[in-house]
């Protein structure tokens, strides 16, 4: 029975968000609203298990066409890329929810909203047809603005109007790029298309691919944020309730990240392989800059913003670099920044609940107070460091590794990442739980509460286990990443360095 | 075989887990005890598995556990040879003493069951980085030694000054793991695998150019000097005192700082290929030596001075692995950790009977009050000074005799390295005398105590191995040179004069010692000096190295940082895209005034329009 | 010398020209609106010369249209202006000037 | 011949009642100036053969539109004289300027070509009714009906602005 499994995740959390709404009393929202997401995740995890890991095509794959002439219709599937991102979609969308008790007002509308999200998200991985990509993707944008806009901090407003333009901005950039690939390929393919699988016959001119790549590039790389558009996320996070900037960082981010993937490296090869330089030097920057500004932030969800810029320039170095090893670091570390920094965040709105501060100068101590807590966040901000036996570490590794071939000057510029990440996150650490108790607030708080248990155990234990044992997830991922390059190898002259050639070939290439 | 090897590490692993669950549940000697047992249930497996290697040249053994990372070959896979077995005996021995010994340190100690999971953690951390068959296996294991020596170094975390030693530690080590990754980059573009065997069979098989033997080289003395606190990058061991005693002892005395020799010697076979770095690794191993003995002459507080002096050991250590003399290192190392243990495992007995007194101008004549405690360290000053027959001498002579045949430039670096025994002579009797002689300069109201027999009896354990442990390997009877020829058959040895050289090199090196030992027993037997000149201050602050790395990198840094995340990010980035928002309402205002009010002026505007249209289409010639 | 409809045509400029004149130098929003009403006769009569050069009735056609636009544009412009001058009792346009920006 | 003499007398007729319209200072001359000018055109479409066009000039034009402006200029009063003052300082030159450039293009228009289009080779057309008719109900009859309705809107819009006069809000203009 080949029961639509795909399009029930995108439909269940709708309905959920619908039931949400039609309920009347609002303490039913939350509990209503995370069954639901529990009920998606459940579909997730029995996607992953069914998802034969060792086929790099699509999978499950759904397709009906709307409009004939221009062969847009409902065509979803996924392969090793999306597959991991959909169940992680799945498994934060409830932790998210379980963290947001402190919503007060509206809650009815927040739990709606945030399911709609899910599916928005849901979607945006699943769609391999460009129009509806781009249909959830816009989607996707205002339950994120509503949740950043009603629910947010205080200067929320600002907050949800910069992150809804600037995103706007790079999609009205992409939607001119999906029409111009749709009908420039009409010759070649008979009638215009906007089907990814077709698309994927078609030989775009080197030209042509520069500009699209440029059109969905920038789009991306805002999302990502890449190093120059970065300025919304440290606002978007800061402002963003506790919920909103778990999936904001745990999942949002990563959407630019699988767009480059997904469509400016299969789509455009030539192009993508012609702008490596530039899109490494950006990678790099971001991650030494990201990381530079981190440490001197007063705020301490800035830090962890500005830490995603870090770690996603990792990502995104991964990808470019080109070669197997470093693309499936890229894949996997989207995993597991999803995973500590989601963490992280849930922790800090754990502490804002209880002082609803978030300057860290306003902290000291803490750990004398709530050992537990300390540890959770001690024991994140390592695997955020990239500690060995913690999933940062197997992303950063293959990543770092993967990429001396191909950009050896780069590799080494991003090393010196990795210390820096350890400064600004022991430093904060530091700051906010040793040494005495300065501040008399400090002194009453209480430590993890049972809820707070149940949303941090699931996490760190997937955290220790993507550390240690990271196979399965890795060859989820490698024959998708696997087929890109092949891809990438036949349309365009790159070739993928060979790891341990003899040591002459490596010499002259790291010369 | 698989199982007993995988039990070493399972051992302490077990109890990390256990007393980090039930830590406080199981309570106060509970904690410790299971602690201790763990470490001692791998020491004795240890024993049992060596065995065979001692009578015969037993095979290297390999026990796979799973596929860790796929896309590099990397095994998640120890490795049981001559090398790896001698330091998991050093370390698990030495480790199950200093948990006794912690036992009677911590008593009364809130986080009594934390701290004994953090020890076994540092365990199990340091036995994966020794049995690791592949780099990312040690540097798994290299990573977590600095994770639980940040940890146990803040133990005390409401001390704001360990809670920075903490992060100083793990972030200086993080910069030499820096040189570790990029060596791992080098080492896996060269032959695609990081597996110990391909890559050691793959340089000689000459696919390993000399510059990039040399590039790896180097790369991974960055990252030994991290791990072992060299020059330049020392600076977190004298802060690292900040933690409890025995956490000195062990971590940063016995076994962690030692991570940087194995792996010197661990990878022979590429400094071998590399002669140039194989040079530096001795000259700056010379260089610590030397710059830190002359800073421990100057230190007043006891933990500290045996701080520099373990940098200084070290030093010695590098020296021998960096002129190929792998054993005489991996001797002088074993012999290290005992008597440097056993030095601080007594400080810390004497600041435990001085309740929290570190400081020497406030201690003396604490021989009588604490006998047992001035009787090993005692045995130990003699050890480290190199007065044979204690064990400081066989390995430091043997390394100086290694140095010395090398003859050229080398010799120079012997020179050095017999100031160095001079000098370090001297700061460990002025320690001894300033701690167990002369009058007692005791604050009021301390009364130093012996310490519970708990505690001693590890002291007495150390002392008897710091006598014994120089014996192993003398020249007469070179049997931990046999012990570990097959780990490094395949490199060539340099090995230490024999014959009329050897005893002359011995008898010089012991004058040095007793010089030492002279000068300082002079100049402090009547009365203590007042210590305050120019030049003793400068020696007491590390000539202010410490000061300037703080002012230039976290100083510097914090500015640098400053000035990109408030001046460039907020108003540069972050103003651009704001102030796209404010021009185009600025551009809006600008054009406001054109709507003037008046009809006629519309009136203009549209007839000027119609005659540039028309001026237009004139231009491209009718219509 | 026979008139040629070029003359007419140059007629009809020099009128619309009057009229453009009368347009933007005259205050009183009457005179304005009959310079309009001139302007749109010069170019009626332009429009009938092209009639009768091209032999075409197309030109007759458009003035016929153009006359009843320009009757409803006067019905309504006369009574806006009646409107405003029973508000402002002026008819001069300078001072109408709330409508600026 | 006689359409030269004709030509030439109505040319100036018309050139003088534009330029009393332009130049008069009592409207009332203004408004007799233009409807000279457009008893001239009038004369001009019938010796263009469009005597339909002409006829509908004189009733429509001359006669209800002059009318029409006459009877509003006698309701706003015709003795106020215009105060000359010139307040907007770049009007007038600007004016001019823009006037005769507007001029020097239609003479440069002018050499070049006239008309544009194809001539259509049959024999002269005449604006009778009929050929207007014809023209009007076959190929312009969507046009026509369009225009219908615009008549009836702007009757409409006419209405609207007397009648609807609300004179509760005599509001103290806030710019005067």
């Amino acid at each position: 029975m080949d029961f639509p499994i795909l399009s029930a995740l995108i439909a269940l959390p709708v309905a959920g968000g619908l039931a949400v709404l039609l309920v009347k009393r609002d303490e039913l929202a939350l509990p209503l609203s995370i069954t639901s997401s529990l009920v998606t995740f459940g579909g997730a995890a029995w996607l992953l298990f069914a998802f034969e890991s060792g086929e790099a095509g699509f999978q499950f794959v759904e397709k009906s066409t709307w409009h004939e002439p221009w062969g847009v219709g409902w065509h979803l599937g996924v392969d090793g890329i999306s597959l991991l991102m959909v169940v992680l979609t799945a498994f934060l969308f409830p932790i998210a929810l379980l963290a947001s008790t402190a919503i007060t007002h509206r809650v009815r509308q927040y739990a709606a909203s945030m399911l709609f999200l899910q599916a928005g998200i849901t979607g945006v991985f699943l769609s391999l047809d460009l129009l509806v990509f781009f249909i959830f993707w816009e989607a996707m944008l205002v339950p994120m603005y509503f949740i950043i806009g009603i629910w947010g901090g205080e200067r929320r407003v600002h907050a949800a109007v910069k992150f809804f333009i600037f995103t706007a901005f790079g999609s009205a950039l992409m939607f001119a790029g999906i029409l111009s690939l749709g009908f420039l390929v009409s010759d070649q393919l008979g009638g215009p298309t906007f089907d990814f699988v077709e698309l994927l016959g078609a030989d775009l001119t080197r030209n042509a691919q520069l500009w699209l790549f440029g059109a969905f590039g920038i789009s991306f790389a805002i999302k990502v944020p890449v190093f120059p558009f970065h300025t919304w996320l440290p606002d978007a996070h800061v402002e963003a309730p506790t919920g909103g900037s778990v999936i904001l960082a745990g999942v949002l981010l990563k959407l630019g990240v699988y767009g480059l993937i997904r469509f400016n490296l299969t789509l455009f090869p030539k192009a993508a392989v012609d702008l490596v330089p530039v899109l490494a030097v950006l990678a790099v920057i971001g991650i030494l800059y990201g990381a530079i500004v981190a440490i001197v932030q007063t705020d301490i969800k800035r830090l962890v913003a500005y830490s995603s810029v870090s770690h996603l320039g990792f990502v995104v170095l991964g990808v470019f670099a080109l070669t197997t090893q470093s693309l499936q670091g890229g894949v996997i570390q989207m995993v597991n920044h999803g995973l500590t920094t989601g963490l992280l965040f849930l922790l800090v709105g754990m502490i804002y609940e209880r002082r609803h501060t978030r300057q860290i100068s306003e902290f000291g101590g803490l750990a004398t107070v709530m050992p537990l807590l300390a540890g959770a966040f001690l024991f994140t901000a390592f695997a955020s460091i990239g500690l060995p036996g913690l999933n940062g570490f197997v992303g950063e590794f293959f990543v770092l590794l993967g990429s001396y071939l191909s950009l050896p000057g780069y590799a080494i510029a991003a090393t010196f990442g990795v210390v820096l990440a350890a400064v600004y996150l022991l430093w904060a650490y530091q700051r906010m739980f040793t040494g005495e108790i300065t501040v008399e607030a400090n002194r009453g708080l209480s430590d993890l509460s049972v809820r707070e248990k149940i949303i941090i155990i699931p996490m760190a234990a997937l955290v220790v286990f993507l550390g240690v044992y990271p196979k399965p997830a890795l060859e989820i991922i490698e024959p998708s990443v696997d087929a890109i390059l092949e891809r990438i190898e036949e349309q365009t002259d790159y070739v993928v360095p060979e790891f341990g050639s003899t040591g002459d070939i490596a010499v002259e290439v790291a010369e | 075989m698989d199982l007993s090897l995988s039990l070493i590490i399972f051992l302490p692993m077990g109890g990390m887990l256990l007393l980090f669950g039930f830590g406080k549940r199981i309570g106060e000697p509970g904690a410790g005890i299971v602690a201790t047992l763990a470490v001692v249930g791998s020491f004795l497996i240890a024993v049992v598995l060596a065995f065979d290697f001692i009578n015969g040249d037993g095979p290297a053994e390999t026990v796979r556990w799973f596929e860790w990372l796929p896309a590099f070959g990397v095994e998640a896979e120890l490795r049981w040879d001559q090398l790896s077995a001698l330091m998991t005996l050093v370390v698990t021995g030495v480790g199950s003493l200093i948990h006794l010994y912690s036992i009677g340190y911590m008593r009364g100690d809130p986080g009594f069951g934390r701290f004994f999971s953090y020890l076994n953690l540092f365990i199990t951390s340091m036995l994966i980085l020794v049995l690791a068959n592949n780099f990312a296996l040690l540097f798994v294991g290299w990573e977590l030694v600095g994770l639980s020596s940040y940890l146990l170094i803040s133990f005390w975390f409401e001390r704001p000054i360990a809670a920075a030693a903490g992060k100083k530690a793990f972030i200086v080590n993080r910069v030499g793991d820096v040189g570790f990754i990029l060596a791992l980059m080098l080492i896996f573009s060269v032959f695609g695998s990081l597996g110990f065997d391909t890559v050691f069979e793959g340089a000689h098989r000459g696919e390993l150019t000399v510059t990039m033997a040399t590039a790896i080289a180097l790369l991974l003395l960055v990252g030994a000097a991290g791990k072992s606190a060299q020059l330049p990058l020392y600076v977190w061991l004298p802060d690292a005192m900040e933690g409890p005693t025995p956490v000195s002892a062990l971590i940063h005395a016995a076994t962690m700082v030692t991570a940087g020799v194995y792996m010197v010697a661990r990878t022979g076979a590429i400094f071998e290929l590399a002669p140039i770095a194989a040079a530096t690794v001795a000259v700056v191993g010379g260089a610590t030596a030397l710059f830190a003995a002359t800073i421990a002459i100057a230190q007043r507080d006891i933990k500290r001075v045996l701080a520099y002096s373990t940098i200084s050991q070290l030093g010695y250590m590098f020296m021998g692995v960096g002129a190929a003399a792998y054993t005489a290192g991996v001797f002088h190392l074993m012999t290290h950790a005992f008597f440097k243990a056993l030095l601080f495992l007594g400080a810390g007995s004497v600041i435990h009977g001085m309740s929290g007194e570190q400081d020497m101008h406030k201690m003396g004549g604490l021989a009588r009050k604490m006998p047992v405690t001035f009787a090993t360290m005692a045995i130990a000053w003699l050890a480290i000074s190199g007065i044979p027959p204690f064990a400081g001498f066989w390995s430091k002579d043997e390394i100086l005799g290694v140095v010395f045949e090398r003859g050229g430039l080398w010799q120079v670096l012997w020179g050095v390295g017999l100031v160095t025994a001079l000098l370090t002579a001297f700061y460990m009797t002025r320690m001894m005398w300033l701690t167990f002689f002369g009058e007692p300069r005791w604050d009021d109201g301390v009364e130093p105590h012996e310490s519970p027999r708990l505690m001693t009896v590890p002291l007495v354990v150390l002392a008897g191995l710091s006598v014994v442990g120089g014996l192993v390997n003398t020249p007469f009877k070179a049997t931990l040179e046999h012990f570990l020829d097959p780990v490094f058959e395949a490199v060539h040895l340099a090995h230490a004069p024999d014959g009329s050289l050897a005893w002359i090199l011995a008898a010089v090196s012991v004058a040095a010692g007793i010089i030492g030992i002279g000068a300082a027993i002079l100049r402090y037997r009547s009365r203590v000096p007042v210590e305050d000149g120019l030049g003793w201050r400068l020696l007491g602050n590390g000539y202010y190295i410490d000061d300037v790395y703080a002012g230039v990198f976290a100083g510097g840094g914090k500015l640098g940082a400053d000035w990109l995340a408030f001046r460039f990010d907020v108003r540069g980035i972050d103003g651009a895209v704001e102030g796209i928002g404010s021009l185009t309402r600025k551009a809006g205002g600008w054009l406001r005034p054109l709507q003037t009010g008046f009809v006629r002026s519309y009136g203009l505007a549209i007839i000027a329009g119609a005659v540039g249209l028309l001026a237009w289409f004139l231009s491209r010639g009718g219509i | 010398m026979a008139v040629t409809p070029g003359w007419y045509m140059a007629l009809a400029a020099v009128l619309f020209i009057i009229g453009a004149g009368g347009m933007l130098l005259r205050r009183n929003a009457l005179v304005m609106f009959m310079s309009i009403e001139l302007m749109l006769n010069a170019v009626n009569l332009t429009f009938v010369a092209a009639g009768r050069e091209l032999n075409v009735l197309e030109g007759q056609v458009a003035v016929f249209f153009v006359m009843v636009v320009a009757a409803a544009e006067v019905v309504v412009g006369l009574a806006i202006i009646i409107a405003v001058f029973r508000r402002r009792q002026t008819a001069s346009v300078d001072e109408l000037t709330q409508l600026r920006g | 011949m006689v359409e030269t003499v004709v030509f030439v007398i109505f040319g100036l007729a018309a050139l003088f009642g534009a330029i009393t319209m332009v130049w008069a200072r009592n409207p009332v001359y203004s408004a007799m100036g233009l409807m000279m000018t457009m008893f001239s055109i009038a004369v001009f479409y019938v010796s263009n053969s469009a005597h339909f066009i002409a006829v509908v000039q004189v009733i429509v034009y001359a006669g209800a539109v002059m009318t029409l402006f006459l009877f509003v200029i006698m309701l706003i009063g015709v003795d106020k004289e215009e105060d000359r003052t010139e307040n907007l300082p770049i009007q007038r030159p600007l004016a001019l300027v823009l006037i005769l450039s507007f001029g020097a293009a239609v003479v440069v228009a002018g050499r070049l070509a006239w008309t544009t289009g194809i001539r259509n080779p049959l024999d002269p057309v005449n604006g009778t009714v009929e050929a207007i008719g014809d023209e009007l109900f076959k190929r312009w009859v969507l046009p026509f009906e369009i225009t219908g309705l615009l008549l009836i809107v702007a009757a409409a819009g006419a209405i609207a602005l007397a009648f609807f006069k609300d004179d509760d809000d005599a509001e103290v203009d806030p710019w005067r």
